[in-house]
């Protein structure tokens, strides 16, 4: 019997979804820069990648995870304001620019993006390990409340330094704007990457007993606290690395752009595409951040319309509009295989990847 | 990894929708707006956007500017236009979101073909526009943002010479204020309550602070709440204990009210001093509390036959609700900027050229001097791009706000 | 965190039994259980509870409803921390240890209200059983070095032949929670397997099982001591399934043990038939 | 000295408002294990309501204050049968994200229909401050506290002597179980929400005479900071809710008296992650075993 082996072996599969990746920026990027996608278009497409890295990290944490952190803002806002400082001093560094030429911000800013999110991530250690003892609601509860406390932290913590940092409430300005559409998308790719392959690992695996059954994940003998805690961290990872990105892409941060709404933002888009399910993810992240653009109505009743998402998805599907379903391109391929091999094997999902 | 497609294919079904759907801006007020024009402005019509946050919590004040910038624009319409050419608005919601706000200026110079912009309205957005304006040298006035850094950069000690206001900055306010009080109140001591969430309270604030120092007044006082909080008598009662001359609230009305209202609770009897934001105070506080309550605003409502005229036009066709400075200052901008228009038109320049763009930010600067406007017997500019005019000092008197006098 | 070394169940085509672990060389007990007891806020759910388990040995753990069996079962996994007594496991006293430690001590367990993961597959039940069997780090699942390929290799077919033990091959792919009742009951035993444990504890694993699959239960159950060389301890009401699998008896009521020994002992002691199968009797 | 008792006065009378708020949300915990986001937007229709009496309806201040209480209880009966009935068997997860979604509903329903902008309440209550020792105390203050205790010692009673109160704790000990004991649970879990919410309605009566303004998100912030107030007590335990609502409020008073005002809310959160870390079953609260 070889129905459970993938007809398409896994290292090519790595590679014809590389391959295809890799075409779609190649050829996005080309249309960018040839101004065949205007500027207002491919600002809103760096917007859609930010708001899919945002979704795609925070569905780790509830999707995957199980638990309901409502300061995902607050970690995006460390990362912001990480990689914008970071990248302002670079600015003011004018020994830099002579040193790597012009395009030295391409050098920095995946370095200030990955401090940003090295930032989040260890403030996430600092909370989780005390919160993610705690169950459901308090978790809940207390990351909205650290969320609140970064905010407060930034704007007031000039007049504590004596010295300008965060700017606070008049916010930080003229942040270089070195965001463009490859680094998003670049960015995009690698959080799907590392979140998709580490779901699919025994850490992964770990990730979603806790989100099954605590207890029945300790019996396993899964050490539940790590587990939570390393998924936790890696959410707020990839969340400062798309507040970083959001930095470089705005120029300017205000404290108050982080608040909890930022946070319910998110969390509807996880929800509406389904929690646990990367591609649902992606496609209501994609879809909820065009269509206030596509639709002026829409963008007037915005906010009551995401409250009635999440009201009205919980009530009558759960598991969102996706469920749990990803999409396999190579699935699809297998299946197609199959059909036109004419065999009668019926098709079974398979393999530690897919 | 398969994820990768996924996104690719819901990327390509995004763009594909953008390309299809040109969707159509808010509608300006003017004349039915011309369908999309793919070639800019060079048709019979000149463009300008006006970009400002039209709904949530700051919409009174987006919704004035927007109000009265096309009250100004439809009555040049009506008129004639500038040289026979009608002036088109498309008018962009930003939600009071910097991101957008940029969205919004980027779609309304590409897709739109702008020659120039009235907005943002909230500093922040502004900031962030005028980042994206001032790379393409794109004309931009401002009638509500008032934080220095709009028109100049101290870092780097830049003037962003294509943008200007028609709006005081936070600076001039606070050192304005202070100035008052030791002139005309005799203050010695004053106390200040701010909103620490808000650059603006903070900016005329530190002015207001800075310029007491200079004048010997000394600040017994000085304390801060959060956005939201409605309990400031912990704080107040702080002040009431220091006894001081006069307090200091640079804050919007709402909070303005409380402030005061729980003042008279604790004890404090001194005098209440503030900003533009306060205007409308009058509403959120018992006569009795209020009553001496002194502001500085950038408009004298009733003081004048313009603005009587424009009051009049304005109620007719719009809510009272969004009557307030900004949509004076709006007029006046939308006046401003219509002129320096009209100057780059009478030079037979085309619009969306590097120097259609020169002339207009070049008129704007040097020739509105003698326009008749409504909150300031015309423009000047100062090095930093910002108004030289008198502020209208107001004074609550029995429950009502009256014009006192040009300070 | 200390961890005595065991070694590990060997990759054994199971029915094979050619390879046996070394643990089951020397005789002491594997598990020692002196004067346990638990209070609830004044209440004691269990007192003076005294067991050894040998170390190949099926124990059987019976009493009547409430009389503190899953209780017991709570102690020994540390879900609650016992408030007297000691759990000596292989000879190490298991004090302030987490139900994480014991079961990488040695202990697994199956649960009375199956707690399986639902929303996986049965594969991925059987592979979180597996978790600490495969040892490469995050870094080589990210990057999906050759560490992550083999050991995944592995522990995929070792968990393929974990549940052909109850012919559950075919079902690998099948939603854990779509799985019938009593097959949802041999999954938690497969996954419960999966730690490589020296001491099984199943509660009630025969509870809405009809008659002929308790009686299959009941050759799996040898089965598995046979194959593994492991002690298993089971919670049962199944008076059928006791008597005749169980080696060594435990019969507690009201928290306290009331009698021990053999089927036949236990089958004919005064106390037990008055506390226990009393109730037949009257009935019969 | 004055002062010191002006502060203590001004940090009970916040901190009466906010056990009032956190009595409702600790008996709805107690019962349904859900923390509901949407009580402190319950406050906000509360002020609303009285506001539109009075403004628009132009009716007396009592007749107000009777329909702000009543609308408030039958909005937490409404939202409890529509959003959180047929979520009871579900996730705890999908239970707490359908709360945010109503207080979220609630807030942007206000905005549209309200406007953004705060609407100013009319006086509901008003008296002549009092003196006591040459110190003034002001008049809504005192009412403020005293109403808040006595509701507090009306719902001690409420649970501890009558049969429905009997029913309540049953039902939050064990839902099946009492059930079986004949006790009509979904009857039992609509009227503790009516309960809790029209001591909301109470609290937004007193918001509304100390801070005489309406505005849409004015019940989050002070939903969230009486949540924290009712973990600080106890989660379950009534006079814990009364206890960390007069904490919090004194703990606000006195930072911002310290003239740290700008680190209040800040304050309050580093409060509730100590309580979490430190003793998360709070001041006067009882652990919850999970059956295993």
């Amino acid at each position: 019997m070889k129905r459970n082996q993938m007809l398409i072996p896994m290292p090519l599969r790595y590679l014809i979804n590389a391959v295809l990746f890799a075409a779609f920026l190649w050829i996005m990027n080309s249309l960018i820069t040839g101004g065949a996608i205007s500027r207002y278009h491919s600002g809103i497409i760096s917007s859609i990648g930010i708001s899919i890295i945002l979704a795609v990290s925070l569905n780790m944490a509830t999707g995957y995870l199980g638990q309901l952190p409502l300061g995902h803002a607050g970690f995006m806002a460390l990362g912001a304001y990480t990689s914008a400082l970071i990248m302002k001093s670079a600015a003011a560094a004018k020994g830099l620019e002579s040193a790597l030429g012009a395009s030295y911000a391409a050098y920095f800013f995946p370095a200030a993006l990955v401090a940003g999110g090295l930032a989040a991530a260890l403030f996430a250690l600092l909370i989780g390990m005390p919160a993610l003892r705690l169950r459901g609601d308090y978790l809940a509860i207390l990351t909205l409340g650290f969320g609140e406390i970064i905010r407060v932290v930034l704007l007031n913590i000039d007049n504590v330094l004596g010295f300008k940092l965060t700017n606070g409430a008049a916010g930080l300005q003229k942040i270089p704007t070195t965001t463009t559409f490859l680094f998003t998308f670049i960015f995009v790719g690698i959080t799907c990457f590392v979140i998709h392959t580490m779901m699919k690992s025994r850490h992964g695996r770990a990730i979603l007993s806790i989100r099954e059954n605590e207890i029945a994940a300790e019996s396993c003998g899964i050490s539940t606290t790590y587990y939570k805690t390393l998924g936790f961290v890696v959410s707020a990872f990839f969340a400062g690395i798309a507040g970083g990105l959001y930095a470089g892409n705005v120029g300017i941060l205000n404290p108050s752009s982080f608040g909890f709404m930022k946070s319910i933002e998110i969390l509807v888009m996880v929800v509406l595409g389904g929690m646990g399910s990367m591609l649902g993810s992606v496609l209501s992240a994609s879809v909820l951040t065009a269509l206030p653009e596509l639709l002026r109505s829409f963008a007037e009743n915005r906010m009551v319309v995401y409250s009635l998402v999440l009201v009205i998805v919980m009530i009558f599907k759960p598991t969102g509009l996706m469920g749990t379903y990803d999409f396999s391109l190579n699935g699809l391929l297998d299946k197609l295989i199959l059909k036109l091999k004419g065999g009668n094997a019926r098709f079974q999902k398979g393999g530690p990847d897919e | 990894m398969k994820k990768f497609l996924s996104i690719a294919l819901a990327l390509v079904l995004m763009a594909g929708v953008f390309a299809a759907c040109g969707d159509k801006p808010e509608s300006g007020g003017t004349t039915d707006p011309t369908p999309p024009a793919s070639s800019s402005a060079a048709g019979d019509t000149i463009k300008i956007a006006i970009i400002g946050c039209h709904t949530g919590e700051y919409a009174q004040y987006g919704l004035g500017v927007k109000n009265g910038a096309t009250l100004y624009i439809d009555q040049l319409n009506a008129s004639g236009g500038i040289n026979g050419k009608q002036v088109e608005i498309v008018a962009y919601d930003n939600k009071a979101d910097n991101q957008e706000a940029i969205n919004a200026f980027n779609r309304a110079v590409d897709q739109d073909g702008i020659t120039a912009l009235i907005g943002d309205v909230l500093t922040g957005n502004t900031i962030a526009v005028g980042g994206e304006a001032y790379k393409i040298n794109m004309p931009m006035i401002t009638a509500s943002a008032t934080a220095e850094a709009v028109t100049y950069d101290a870092e780097t000690d830049t003037v962003y010479a294509n943008i200007f206001r028609t709006c005081f900055i936070d600076p001039f306010q606070g050192e304005k204020m202070a100035n008052y009080a030791s002139e005309k109140l005799g203050a010695k001591t004053a106390a200040i309550i701010y909103e620490t969430g808000n650059d603006y309270s903070v900016g005329v604030k530190d002015a207001f602070i800075a310029t007491c120092s200079a004048l010997g007044i000394e600040i017994v006082s000085e304390e801060g709440y959060a956005t939201g909080d409605v309990d400031f008598k912990s704080q107040l009662t702080t002040i009431a204990s220091k006894n001081p001359d006069v307090v200091f609230c640079p804050n919007y009305y709402e909070d303005d009210g409380l402030i005061v209202t729980q003042a008279r609770e604790v004890g404090v009897d001194a005098v209440f001093m503030g900003a533009d934001g306060m205007s409308g105070v009058s509403g959120y506080a018992s006569a009795a509390d209020a009553e001496g309550t002194l502001y500085c605003s950038g408009y004298a409502p009733g003081s004048t036959d313009a603005v009587k005229a424009f009051e009049a036009a304005y109620t007719e066709k719009y809510s009272a609700e969004t009557l307030n400075m900004f949509a004076a200052t709006a007029y006046d901008a939308a006046m401003v900027l219509c002129n320096a228009l009209q100057v780059a038109e009478e030079a037979g320049l085309t619009a969306g050229t590097d120097e259609y763009k020169q002339a207009v930010i070049d008129a704007i600067r040097d020739k509105s001097g003698e326009l008749e406007c409504i909150t300031s017997n015309g423009y000047t500019f100062d090095a930093h791009n910002n108004p030289v005019k008198d502020a209208c000092i107001m004074k609550v008197v029995e429950g009502t706000e009256t014009f006192v006098e040009n300070y | 965190m200390s961890q005595f070394q065991r070694t590990p169940v060997k990759l054994v085509p199971v029915p094979s039994t050619n390879i046996i672990p070394e643990r089951d060389i020397d005789k002491t007990p594997i598990l020692e259980v002196s004067h346990l007891g638990i209070d609830f806020g004044g209440l004691t759910a269990v007192d003076d509870f005294n067991m050894a388990i040998g170390r190949t040995e099926i124990a059987g753990l019976i009493g009547p409803n409430g009389a503190g069996k899953t209780t017991v079962f709570n102690l020994l996994t540390k879900v609650y921390q016992p408030t007297r007594g000691t759990i000596m496991l292989d000879g190490r006293d298991t004090a302030g240890m987490s139900t994480i430690q014991v079961n990488k001590l040695g202990i697994a367990r199956t649960f009375q209200n199956i707690r399986l993961f639902k929303n996986l597959p049965v594969l991925d039940n059987v592979l979180i059983g597996l978790h600490n069997e495969m040892g490469y780090h995050s870094p080589a699942a990210v990057l999906r070095l050759p560490a992550y390929w083999r050991a995944e290799r592995i522990a995929k077919e070792r968990a393929l032949e974990l549940l052909s033990i109850f012919d559950m091959r075919d079902t690998a792919y099948a939603r854990a929670g779509s799985l019938p009742y009593g097959a949802q009951r041999r999954l938690e035993i497969v996954r419960a397997l999966g730690t490589n444990p020296a001491l099984l504890l199943l509660d009630e694993p025969a509870a809405g099982m009809n008659p002929s699959e308790t009686t299959e239960l009941m050759e799996n159950i040898q089965k598995i001591r046979d194959t593994f060389k492991i002690a298993i301890m089971l919670i049962e009401h199944d008076m059928s399934l006791v008597m005749g699998i169980c080696e060594g008896i435990c019969v507690l009521n009201y928290g306290r043990i009331i009698a021990k020994g053999s089927p036949e002992d236990i089958q004919s002691n005064p106390q037990v038939i008055e506390a226990y199968l009393g109730k037949r009797k009257e009935g019969a | 000295m004055s002062l010191v008792i002006s502060q203590l006065i001004n940090g009970l009378q916040s901190g009466s408002i906010y056990a009032l708020v956190a009595l409702g949300y600790s008996m709805v915990y107690g019962i349904i294990m859900l923390l509901n986001f949407a009580h402190g937007d319950i406050i906000m229709v509360g002020a609303y309501a009285a506001w539109f009496v009075m403004v628009r309806l132009s009716l007396n201040p009592v007749l107000a204050i009777i329909l702000a209480i009543l609308a408030c209880t039958v909005l937490g009966v409404v939202i409890e049968k529509v959003a959180y009935t047929p979520l009871r068997s579900s996730p705890r997860l999908s239970l707490l994200i359908t709360a945010i979604g109503i207080s979220f509903l609630l807030e942007n329903l206000a905005q549209r229909v309200f406007g953004a902008g705060a609407q100013k309440v009319p006086a509901l209550i008003s008296g002549p401050a009092i003196e006591i020792g040459g110190q003034r105390f002001s008049f809504i203050a005192m009412v403020t506290i005293v109403v808040s205790v006595v509701s507090m010692a009306l719902l001690t009673f409420l649970v501890r002597k009558t049969k429905m109160g009997k029913a309540m704790r049953a039902v939050s000990e064990d839902m099946g179980t009492a059930q079986l004991m004949g006790i009509n649970v979904n009857l039992t879990i609509s009227f503790t929400f009516a309960v809790g919410s029209a001591l909301a309605g109470i609290g937004s009566i007193l918001y509304s005479c100390a801070y005489p303004q309406a505005s849409p998100t004015m019940g989050a912030m002070l939903g969230l900071k009486a949540f924290v107030a009712a973990v600080l007590g106890g989660i379950g335990s009534i006079p814990g809710a009364m206890l960390g609502g007069f904490c919090i409020g004194l703990a606000e008073a006195i930072v911002s008296a310290v003239g740290l005002s700008v680190w209040k809310d800040g304050v309050v959160f580093a409060i509730l992650i100590v309580v979490l870390v430190v003793k998360p079953t709070g001041i006067l609260g009882r652990a919850i075993r999970e059956k295993v």
